[in-house]
């Protein structure tokens, strides 16, 4: 038996990969990417909880996650079709419209 | 025995996959990386007993979120646009060291909640049927009934939301045509 | 548990094998019986009845030289073709291909593994399968095969849901999603789900025609206008492997649809696995009957027949027999 | 048991739906069907339910129904639900009924009108919210209702909106209502404070054991939905824009203003009579303000010219009226008075509105005259229900008017002085109702050649009504025929299951069954104010029709009062000087020194020194996203590492 601690640091990790995706890479669907990746590592955490406690709670909310990371998806894709568009580049670094 | 080193396998596949998705420059080359570290944590999943939600995770982001993120790649045609990453090898290298901190902190806090408290004992005696289909849909219809209800309208909002986005240029073509 | 992992890889040599053969006398079954649609009499040469020929289609294929074009993704445009191919035969593990039988005094269930999950993982693999395609026309970098690419990953997604949903109807009745448990809720004639679920089992063929991309929704290889589609540039036995893994998903959609609709193994006198076969067998003639009567839809065409008569019906569909199911 | 009440409501709601959405997409028969006909099934319904109520026991009569939850937050708990007990019967029934009638009179009248889907659906939404209001079994929802028919009030007021003098009169409803409901919000928070629910039964069955009886916080209660009642109601001091409200069309003057909304007040009293009871400082002030409206709408009325403004002047007078027996603890009666006025002054603006239409907009009466022969049918329903609104004996409104009169005098509520003046008052109305008549259906034709040559009856749609309200006008009020004249006074016991305990219980008088006091009393009183009422009505002819001149000088010698009446005591000018225009100088000080000055000024300040200080701290922000992610996480981090080193 594997001790649910291990799924929690191998979750850890994967988020931190996931976190890192999103702060180095400039390519906006590598960023949507690390953003899932992220969502699956919690997923992971909610998994191993929910085994370790006996809950099935636990596989709901990961069911929900994942309609909302496909919701997420397919309005993000949709963003981004619409930005190269418009920038014919998805560079993250292309838009910064924010700035004055 | 097996399991661990089942675990360990996929645990270094899921992992390996991860970074070498943020690692590549071609956006595909992502997309697969980015398959094969999901496809070990369904193995991952099964392995916590949950069958269905790993079959689910197969079927909803291979089958259906990543074709997706492929499809617009190869819409978009991206092969000719390449990424560098950062301003500059230090930029780089503090954000690694971020990340790197966030690890620890991450695993500290696992290991303190470990420590202190018995949530994350696992139990050995699972209900019979754990991870199968009836009762997370038990569950779905019944205590999580609003929740699942309001995710199916957040779906159809995002189906909305996509399709006007996607159809918006259309419209603008055909007043620019006439 | 030796004895237990012996059992299983013996079922995995005999099921690989058996799919494999499959595979290639369904060549020459469509050879032979479209030529005879179109009044001709197809192979003749290669052995009797031209039965050889697939071994000698083989042989050439084996023998072509190994093409890979200048602008290709080597890597990828390597990968595709067996990515397309191993999704295929995994869905074989799941699938009751007969009632157990004893041999050698032990009982032997001639399934790979019974999950409770079975159907959903059948979904699962077979989902994988369009990465095949996709990537193969990304990578090949020729437009033609970019656009069977685009095609293919489109239509599968679209066919997808009515694809799954389109079985619901049969869980909801059979309240499982084990195929052992599904075959055997079918004992007799009468409660094959092709009678308690017709719209479902229409519904669930034309995807499963979609899904394979066969005629006449076989757009992304339609010749008039792709050349070869997603597979226009490679040969030999990468391309080879793509048809294999072509015919392989059509034999394991033949299999879904015997296990779902139509009884799985049962059947009077003979023995189970012979029915499960002609069962099978019945089905890819008619595929093959489809591609020959039927021209290809047009892209517009397919599309709209996906997400405007299908999806809409399996809905229905699902609908009714959930207030028949509770009323 | 299963009564399905919640369909009263749903008819007029689909009908509001539907002619709503569909607005000016439908025909105009179409709009119509839908706009009657949902009323007329509510209507039926609600006979349907009426008559199951009949069939139970006097003591069960009381229907229940949750629809749902609406508001649960912790103790503050308020169902969506109905109750149907024979005072909400009686509602009920007024409300569809008259309703409905009146529904099929707009077919006629607003046929012409380009707002007509417009119309339909903003009179479903009012019967939908009257009906709300009177099937609610608790207070907020019943207060819900009460903001819908204040809403379709100065929806319908303002109807037509180019006019400025509509849309100026809309607001003016809208906002007197306001203030009438912020006094009944506060009496609510009152009665929640101390009772914890604002359920009908539960406050009633409470409210004896909460409350001292007489005490400071019950009379607070009370006299705050007293307040609301005023506005709703149009008493004194908030009458003011009932008058005004004569600007919408003349059906809805008829539905909204004179039958059913405005005495939404009135019901709310009747339904809260436990509570007013436990309040006799209350009481006496409902008695005094019915009183003193009732006398003042009738002196203003005698003076008015316009046809409308004098029914509307007779409405608030009528109104007064049944304060005033609800200030005696009469509630009955008061229901009685308001179930027959629904009747008579519903025809009576429906009549006027007949007449109006004749005459292509005229409303003022110096320009009619000698209407008698040309609109027949309207002239002698219009009379029907002068004679009933006077008080002429055997019609509807002498049992009910009769019924406040006599326990004015005799309740242990009542006082000679409040008895004198509502028997003066009902001499003035029969007076100015019948100088009405006079002036307009007898006499010499004054319109303009024009106008003579259009004269014609109104279509079928119209009069079809008027004849159908004349004759509930004449025998609605036979249901309450007092013990004295030999009825049984069936109304009166109908309604005990509601208000009998209380009018003899509660403060230990005795009962105030007519048949408790002096027969011989009650007869000489009712005789004697039939002959004083006969004796105005030849007053009013004297004066009107044999010897006009006489009227020009009474009008000289009394010129000072003539000056006062006509111009409505000022009131309007009072409330303008003492209340608006204090408040619209005080806003413009607000406004113009505080607000521009004062507090723009601080905040145009504060952003021009954030301004001049972020002109430097601004280069942090690049606009790239990445930046901020990692800002983001760098903070995310130090906050987990205090947390953990800590």
């Amino acid at each position: 038996m594997i001790p649910i601690t291990h799924y929690l640091i191998l979750s850890a990790m994967l988020f931190a990969i996931g976190v890192t995706g999103v702060i180095i890479s400039r390519n906006l669907i590598i960023m949507f990417m690390s953003i899932e990746v992220m969502l699956n590592a919690a997923n992971l955490a909610i998994i191993a909880f929910s085994r370790s406690l006996n809950l099935m709670d636990g596989h709901v909310f990961v069911f929900l996650v994942m309609a909302v990371a496909a919701a997420e998806a397919a309005v993000g894709l949709a963003i981004i079709i619409n930005l190269f568009r418009n920038r014919e580049s998805i560079n993250a670094d292309t838009f910064s419209l924010m700035k004055r | 025995m097996l399991e661990v080193i089942i675990f360990y396998i996929s645990a270094l596949i899921a992992i390996g996959g991860a970074v070498m998705m943020i690692a590549q420059r071609n956006p595909v080359a992502s997309v697969l990386y980015l398959i094969l570290s999901l496809v070990a944590q369904a193995v991952l999943y099964i392995q916590l007993e949950a069958l269905f939600v790993g079959a689910l995770l197969i079927i909803v982001y291979a089958g259906a979120i990543l074709v997706l993120f492929l499809f617009v790649i190869m819409l978009l045609n991206l092969r000719g646009e390449k990424f560098g990453y950062d301003q500059g090898k230090v930029g780089v290298a503090t954000k690694l060291i971020f990340s790197l901190v966030l690890i620890f902190e991450l695993a500290a806090v696992v290991h303190t909640v470990s420590r202190s408290t018995n949530l994350a004992r696992t139990s050995e005696h699972l209900n019979p049927g754990f991870g199968s289909v009836p009762p997370v849909a038990e569950l779905l219809y019944t205590k999580y009934l609003l929740p699942f209800e309001l995710t199916s309208i957040l779906l159809l909002v995002a189906i909305i939301g996509a399709v006007l986005m996607a159809r918006r240029d259309r419209a603008d073509k055909e007043k620019e045509m006439t | 548990m030796l004895e237990y992992a012996i059992i299983s890889a013996i079922k995995i040599v005999v099921i690989i094998a058996a799919v494999l053969t499959g595979c290639a006398y369904s060549t020459w079954l469509e050879r032979k019986l479209v030529g005879r649609f179109q009044h001709r009499y197809g192979p003749m040469y290669a052995g009797p009845f031209g039965l050889l020929q697939p071994v000698a289609d083989a042989v050439k294929l084996i023998f072509k030289e190994d093409l890979v074009p200048d602008k290709a993704e080597r890597v990828t445009y390597a990968l595709a073709p067996i990515i397309s191919f191993i999704p295929a035969l995994l869905s074989f593990a799941v699938i009751p291909f007969g009632d157990t039988f004893e041999i050698f005094g032990r009982t032997i269930d001639p399934v790979i593994s019974d999950l409770n999950i079975g159907i959903l993982f059948i979904f699962a693999v077979t989902s994988l399968g369009v990465y095949g395609i996709v990537l193969a026309g990304w990578s090949s970098g020729s437009k033609y095969s970019l656009l069977g690419g685009i095609r293919s990953s489109a239509q599968m997604i679209s066919y997808e849901i009515a694809y799954g949903l389109s079985i619901i109807g049969v869980l909801l009745i059979a309240q499982t999603l084990s195929m052992k448990e599904l075959v055997a809720q079918q004992a007799s004639i009468l409660d094959w789900f092709i009678f308690r679920q017709p719209v479902g089992f229409v519904i669930f063929v034309n995807c499963a025609v979609a899904e394979t991309n066969r005629a006449p929704f076989d757009l992304p290889e339609a010749e008039s206008e792709l050349v070869a589609g997603y597979h226009t540039e490679y040969s030999s036995m990468r391309f080879a492997m793509f048809f294999i893994g072509e015919y392989a998903n059509m034999i394991a959609a033949g299999c879904v649809v015997t296990t779902l609709f139509l009884g799985g193994w049962q059947g009077p006198f003979l023995p189970p696995v012979i029915w499960f076969v002609i069962k099978v067998a019945l089905f890819m003639c008619f595929y093959i009957w489809l591609r020959a009567t039927l021209p290809r839809f047009r892209y517009d065409q397919l599309m709209n027949f996906g997400w405007k008569v299908l999806f809409p019906l399996a809905l229905v569909n699902t609908m009714v027999t959930a207030w028949i199911k509770l009323y | 048991m299963e009564h399905s009440l919640y369909l009263i409501l749903l008819f007029p709601l689909a009908g509001f739906l539907i002619n709503g959405l569909l607005l000016g997409r439908l025909n105009k028969k179409l709009i119509s069907l839908i706009g009657c006909g949902s009323v007329g099934l509510a209507f039926l319904w609600g006979l349907k339910t009426f008559f199951n109520l009949l069939a139970v026991p006097e003591t069960e009569r009381i229907f229940n129904e949750v629809l749902f939850t609406w508001i649960p937050s912790g103790i503050f708990k308020v169902d969506f639900g109905l109750m149907f007990d024979p005072l909400s019967a009686v509602m009920v029934l007024v409300v569809s009924g008259v309703g409905f009638l009146i529904h099929v009179y707009s077919v006629g009248y607003m046929h012409d009108d380009p707002g007509y889907g417009r119309y339909f659906t903003y009179l479903n939404l009012f019967v939908f919210s009257m009906l709300t209001l009177v099937l609610a079994d608790n207070y907020l929802l019943m207060f819900v209702g009460w903001e819908g028919v204040g809403l379709c009030s100065y929806l319908l007021i303002g109807f037509w909106f180019e006019k400025q003098s509509a849309s100026d009169a809309g607001k003016k409803a809208f906002i007197v209502n306001r203030i009438g409901d912020f006094g009944f919000l506060l009496g609510l928070f009152i009665i929640f404070w101390q009772v914890g629910s604002l359920d009908f039964a539960v406050v009633f069955k409470q409210a004896p054991l909460v409350f001292a009886a007489g005490g400071t916080l019950i009379t607070a209660a009370t006299l705050l939905l007293f307040v609301g009642a005023t506005g709703k109601s149009a008493q004194i001091p908030l009458y003011v824009w009932l008058p005004d409200a004569m600007e919408g069309p003349t059906p809805v003057s008829a539905l909204i203003h004179a039958a059913t909304m405005v005495t939404a007040g009135v019901y709310m009293i009747a339904r809260s009579n436990v509570l007013y009871m436990m309040a006799p400082t209350t009481l006496a002030v409902v008695a005094i303000v019915g009183c003193a409206t009732a006398l003042m709408a009738a002196t203003i009325a005698l003076t008015q010219n316009d046809i409308k403004r004098v029914l509307a002047y007779s409405t608030v007078s009528q109104l007064g009226y049944m304060f005033v027996a609800c200030g005696v603890a009469a509630f009955a009666a008061g229901i009685f008075h308001l179930m027959t006025h629904a009747f008579f002054k519903a025809l009576l603006f429906l009549g006027a509105g007949s007449v109006i239409h004749a005459l292509a907009g005229q409303q003022d009466m110096r320009f009619m005259g000698g209407l008698k022969r040309p609109m027949k049918t309207t002239f002698i329903t219009f009379l029907f229900a002068t004679l009933a609104i006077a008080g002429i004996p055997g019609l509807s409104g002498f049992f009910s008017k009769d019924e406040i009169l006599w326990k004015s005098f005799s309740s242990d509520y009542g006082s000679p002085v409040i008895w004198a003046i509502a028997l003066f008052t009902a001499l003035l109305t029969a007076f100015y109702m019948f100088r009405l008549i006079f002036l307009t259906f007898y006499g010499e034709p004054r319109m303009d050649e024009h106008a003579k040559h259009h004269l014609h009856e109104s279509p079928k749609m119209m009069t079809v009504p008027l004849v159908i309200l004349a004759v509930l006008s004449i025998v609605g009020g036979w249901v309450g025929i007092p013990h004295v004249l030999g009825g049984g006074n069936h109304f009166e016991k109908f309604l005990e299951p509601v208000m009998g305990k209380m009018t003899t219980g509660a403060t230990g008088g005795h009962a105030l069954t007519s048949a408790g006091h002096d027969t011989a009393t009650e007869l000489v009183f009712m005789i004697g104010s039939v002959l004083l009422i006969l004796a105005a009505i030849y007053a009013a002819y004297y004066l009107y029709l044999k010897n006009i001149t006489v009227v020009g000088r009474i009008r000289q010698r009394l010129s000072g009062l003539y000056k006062v009446l006509y111009n409505k005591y000022y009131i309007d000018e009072i409330y303008g000087a003492i209340i608006v225009r204090p408040l619209i100088n005080g806003s413009l000080f607000l406004w113009k020194i505080i607000d521009v000055m004062l507090i723009d000024g601080i905040a145009n300040g504060v952003a021009a020194l954030i301004g001049y200080i972020s002109s430097d701290v601004r280069g942090m922000q690049t606009g790239n996203m990445r930046t901020y992610v990692t800002v983001f996480l760098g903070g995310a981090i130090i906050l987990m590492g205090y947390f953990i080193l800590r």
